[in-house]
């Protein structure tokens, strides 16, 4: 992993130094455990400040629209996917970013790790090879990171960029080819009361807060459909039908484009399970149209395409 | 009044005793998250916690909640004003930041000219009994802006988890008034006095020195136009965590919820990192950018509300540090802000 | 609640009133221009409001004023259905037909259909305020 | 029903609207309470506003047009812009709407009075300083204050406001009126150009002189410098601000200037108080 930070320092600092970026988008160390950030660094001699490990949760790509500048990028399989999805949707034009692809471990979720230690807190955390190493007022456990890996990576398919203009690392071995659906099929198996109350459950802990939104690279609406007063399409409290019917619209916005990543996942501060609509979407999308999002650019959106033979069982 | 202690196997008969009497509120937990909710039986209240993920703030003023009712569609047009809290409730268990937060929020509500009445129905009828905090987080500052995790500001009682039993002590009337009915707890010893002093001071000599923000004020004042400000933003992804995690922020919205013959109108927390916070019908917006709402956010906070209250309007929980999804964390900006590097002038 | 297209079903319900067909009166018609038009966020707006179904219906494939707006509808129509039933609506609540303007008798018979399904359902309480809880 | 709930508003029948503008973007709606006992439950002065109520769809806060020396007159003037406005625009006589306030501080007459006063206004910001001309201009009133000169602009002739009461001013001999167009039309024979510029030509001495200024943000931005050329100290320029207001008493905290709350503390600010703010408006 150090070697791999180590290259990415080292590309990001050419690019800066050689003016062939104005910015490089990376991570940086975070402030607490298990915890890295965004970073933006402007200066070639401030490159030593990027790091890599499987805590850079987020989901970088988001920047890019807004970034003005020529904007060299640290993307992971997922990061990558997306800038696919931001180029094929014209968001993005090419030559406005450098990619600096990296092969991707997966990424952990602090969340499951929390859980593994029932709110005991974490104080210091290290990752080793196979393990992460937590320690806490009284406690010091290695947590397997296969264990603990965020459910986005242990469903991902493409832990290797689709994209780049340089890779940092080496490629690592995909995910296999046994049942990438098996969370959907499982939960779509259960009665419909039961997936009612579980959703029902789900969105009433929605605050509304947005982060799910605002970390998803592809939610660049410039208006959100939940910010529209005319005409008002949900109401605005958290109510869980209102917040039930944000999330099922924002799966619905993001069906055919959602490249899976977990960025809404991991922001949401109440543990909501976003990605239970969002997968069941990309299930669907595949299924239906024959399309994973963000794996080519010479691909249309699947919603904005029609194949004269696609499933209508449902029209009378 | 002599402080009392209450040995912990009694904890589950305190509470069935409030319980007869109030709406109790405590920490509960539900898949792993703890938050502060009704409590049905003793059992359900989780004392052993270090601080619920969402502040007790919407206990006072609710995400959503109703102020009036309207009905134009009857011959004699209705407006009916939503029913302020009469019901009288214990907020058990919460921690001093958070029971000072209330403080904070009182003096915007109590207004000048105007009260709401909402929000003070509902913090008359409300008994606090904060749990002390021993072992702060790691995101934690209380002792950085005022506050402490023994503080007893905005608490009637305080308890302080001592092992094998809790001490219990008045703070105030509403308090006294509580406790006049629990007969069977004894004072408490020098032993306890003792405990409780060496874990406050465990727990403060653990929050020294985490943030300075001494004068934070007056530096912001000279920082308008700082550049400080054009890249503070820049990873934010401007969404609500922090000001709806925050138990001190208390912006809101009002909206209506209906036909335009009958429906309710609602207030609603809104949040000063969204663009439409302060979007004009016209297009126009004082605060357009994550810059300009990032600077708002920290002026408010930490520069006005010392202006208006002499008091900066943060509690130091540590909520939108630990909770930020991308870990831009207000300890550091603060630091910085307070460091002599920050102002580059403009 | 059924959105009809302009150029077929609202037509061919014309038709079916002319030649005096019976249906059940119980939809409540928005014509669009196109099944195309219909927006996911109508429906699903149309059920928060009160509406116990929805029936959108537009020209056969193939036959689009537009040429492709009732394909690129059937694809935003698949998802739909797919998650409302997922999160546990009921099917049934929202429909979906192709009627072309001469088809008067499907469509009364469209019609009556949906209205038999959904008064089968009973009335919609998982997506209204207030009484989603009720359907625990 | 309690009356001191901030939140209440009381509720009034429109009695008239009056479409104000060539193009029909500006209409004045005249209300009357609708409830006798709420009759002395609304007293206002030159500069206030209120949170009109549009039943289903919100709030949102105008400044009051009509005057208190016109008993039984209260009218608001409302440029279609968003939501809610859209709404008021399509209600007509006879329907019911929810006012709330009196709200924010009105033009601080115990510093205007007994000195000129000259009013700088464009566009539908003319709504509350026409509602202090006619409060200056009222019989009973008018002694306390001096000279009173008044600029008011507007794109075009036909987007002035209250036309029929510009042109009663006009051949008043107790207010001279400047008014200006951007584009003149047939017929128009007063001055073409921008307020600022009128401001400079027309202005009176500063001494013992007061301005209140009121109007898009554009302008005021303008004119300001215009008036320090001119020599008007800072404690003598007011300037009427316009924020997004929700609550309209200084808890919803969207509409701050630095630490005042222009709902609560303005809407009318001195430029002294307002140059110690934060430029942020």
């Amino acid at each position: 992993m150090t070697d791999v930070a180590q290259a990415i320092r080292d590309t990001a600092r050419r690019l800066l130094a050689d003016g062939r970026v104005d910015v490089v988008i990376g991570f940086e160390a975070g402030t607490l455990p298990l915890r890295s950030s965004p970073c933006f660094v402007r200066d070639a001699g401030d490159t030593d400040r990027l790091v890599w490990n499987m805590t850079c949760e987020n989901n970088l790509a988001r920047y890019l629209p807004r970034v003005e500048e020529k904007a060299g990028i640290v993307a992971k399989g997922c990061d990558a996917r997306s800038i696919v999805g931001l180029l094929t949707e014209g968001r993005l034009e090419r030559e406005r970013v450098y990619v600096i692809g990296v092969p991707c471990q997966g990424i952990l979720d602090r969340r499951s790790i929390e859980r593994r230690l029932a709110g005991k807190e974490i104080v210091q955390a290290q990752e080793g090879e196979t393990e992460v190493l937590v320690r806490g007022e009284g406690f010091e456990v290695a947590l397997s990171k296969e264990e603990h890996l965020h459910a986005s990576c242990r469903a991902c398919r493409s832990r290797n960029p689709v994209i780049y203009d340089t890779l940092v690392g080496d490629p690592v071995a995909e995910g296999d080819g046994a049942d990438e659906y098996a969370d959907v099929r499982e939960f779509e198996a259960k009665p419909a009361a039961e997936r009612w109350a579980y959703f029902l459950a789900q969105t009433s802990r929605c605050i509304r807060c947005y982060a799910c939104r605002n970390a998803c690279p592809l939610c660049y609406c410039r208006t959100c459909f939940t910010d529209v007063t005319q005409p008002q399409w949900l109401g605005r409290t958290t109510d869980p039908t209102d917040t039930l019917v944000f999330h099922i619209a924002r799966a619905l916005h993001v069906a055919g484009r959602c490249v899976d990543c977990g960025a809404c996942d991991r922001a949401c501060p109440l543990g909501v399970d976003v990605r239970k609509l969002t997968r069941k979407m990309e299930k669907d999308v595949e299924k239906f149209f024959h399309h994973k999002a963000g794996m080519s650019l010479d691909e249309p959106l699947p919603l904005a395409t029609y194949s004269l033979d696609d499933p209508e069982d449902f029209v009378q | 009044m002599t402080p009392l202690r209450v040995p912990k196997q009694q904890v589950a008969g305190l509470l069935t005793a409030l319980l007869d009497q109030y709406q109790v509120i405590a920490p509960v937990e539900e898949e792993g998250l703890v938050t502060f909710g009704r409590l049905g039986s003793p059992e359900e209240a989780v004392l052993d916690y270090r601080n619920a993920r969402v502040s007790p703030k919407g206990l006072l003023f609710p995400q959503a909640e109703v102020l009036l009712t309207y009905n134009l569609a009857s011959e004699r047009a209705e407006l009916q004003e939503a029913p302020q809290q009469q019901e009288r409730q214990v907020v058990f268990g919460i921690r001093p930041c958070d029971a000072r937060s209330f403080v904070l929020l009182d003096r915007v509500f109590e207004g000048n000219a105007w009260h709401d009445g909402y929000y003070l129905s509902r913090r008359r009828n409300t008994t606090v009994v904060a749990l002390a905090c021993p072992r702060p987080g790691l995101a934690c500052f209380c002792a950085s802006v005022g506050g402490g995790p023994f503080s007893t500001e905005g608490s009637d009682l305080l308890l302080t988890d001592l092992g094998q039993e809790y001490l219990l002590e008045v703070v105030t009337d509403k308090g006294a008034a509580l406790t006049e009915a629990w007969s069977e707890y004894g004072e408490a010893g020098e032993d306890s006095l003792r405990r409780k002093a060496e874990l406050q001071q465990g727990a403060e000599a653990a929050l020294a020195g985490r943030v300075e923000i001494d004068g934070i004020d007056r530096r912001l004042k000279g920082m308008w136009d700082d550049v400080f400000w054009e890249r503070l933003h820049e990873k934010c992804l401007g969404c609500g965590v922090c000001t709806y995690l925050c138990p001190t922020c208390h912006c809101f919205d009002i909206v209506d919820e209906g036909s335009d013959r009958q429906g309710q109108r609602l207030r609603l927390w809104d949040s000063c990192m969204f663009p439409l916070f302060t979007r004009q019908a016209s297009g126009h917006n004082p605060r357009p950018t994550g810059k300009e709402r990032w600077r708002q956010r920290l002026m408010h906070k930490f520069c006005y509300s010392v202006d208006s209250y002499g008091e900066v309007g943060c509690v130091g929980c540590g909520r939108c540090v630990v909770n930020c999804p991308v870990n831009l964390d207000l300890r550091h900006v603060l630091n910085e802000i307070c460091s002599d590097r920050t102002h580059q002038g403009t | 609640m059924a959105f009809l297209c302009h150029w077929c079903s609202y037509a061919g319900a014309d038709l079916a009133g002319t030649s005096r067909l019976q249906y059940p009166p119980n939809t409540r018609t928005i014509r669009v221009p196109c099944s195309g038009r219909v927006d996911p966020l109508f429906i699903i707006r149309s059920l928060l409001h009160g509406a116990d179904g929805v029936l959108v219906a537009g020209c056969h494939p193939g036959d689009c004023h537009y040429l492709e707006g009732n394909y690129l509808a059937r694809r935003r129509f698949a998802l739909l259905k797919s998650i409302l039933e997922y999160v546990g609506v009921e099917e049934g609540r929202v429909q979906f037909a192709w009627v072309s303007a001469a088809e008067a008798g499907k469509f009364a018979q469209v019609i009556a259909e949906v209205t038999e399904s959904v008064r089968a359902l009973g009335p919609g309480q998982r997506l209204i305020k207030s009484k989603a809880k009720e359907t625990l | 029903m309690s009356t001191d709930n901030p939140y209440l508003p009381l509720l009034a029948r429109i009695d008239r609207v009056t479409v104000e503008t060539e193009h029909p973007s500006i209409k004045t709606f005249d209300l009357t309470l609708l409830r006798k006992e709420d009759e002395g439950r609304f007293h206002y002065l030159p500069g206030q506003f209120a949170e009109l109520s549009v039943f289903g769809k919100g709030e949102a806060p105008f400044g009051i047009a009509s005057s208190p020396s016109q008993p039984g007159v209260l009218q608001f003037t409302v440029s279609k812009a968003g939501l809610l406005t859209s709404a008021l625009h399509l209600m007509e006589r006879g329907q019911v709407l929810g006012i709330r306030g009196p709200l924010g501080s009105p033009f601080p007459q115990e510093q205007i009075q007994g000195k000129d006063l000259v009013i700088i206004s464009g566009g539908f910001g003319f709504t509350t300083p026409r509602s202090l001309i006619n409060y200056i201009l009222h019989r009973d009133n008018r002694q306390r204050f001096g000279e009173l000169t008044v600029v008011y602009g507007a794109r075009t002739p036909g987007m002035l406001l209250y036309k029929s009461e510009l042109n009663q001013w006009r051949h008043r001999d107790d207010l001279r009126l400047h008014l200006t167009v951007d584009t003149a039309e047939d017929g128009w024979d007063s001055k073409v150009g921008l307020v600022p510029d009128v401001v400079r030509e027309v202005a009176p001495s500063p001494e013992n002189t007061c301005v209140l200024v009121c109007g898009p943000p554009a302008m005021i931005r303008f004119t300001l410098p215009v008036l320090e050329d001119l020599g008007f100290p800072p404690e003598r320029v007011l300037v009427s601000l316009e924020m997004k207001m929700k609550c309209g008493i200084g808890m919803c905290g969207r509409c701050n200037i630095g630490n005042r709350y222009v709902c609560k503390d303005g809407p009318t600010f001195t430029l002294a108080a307002l140059s110690q703010l934060p430029p942020e408006h």
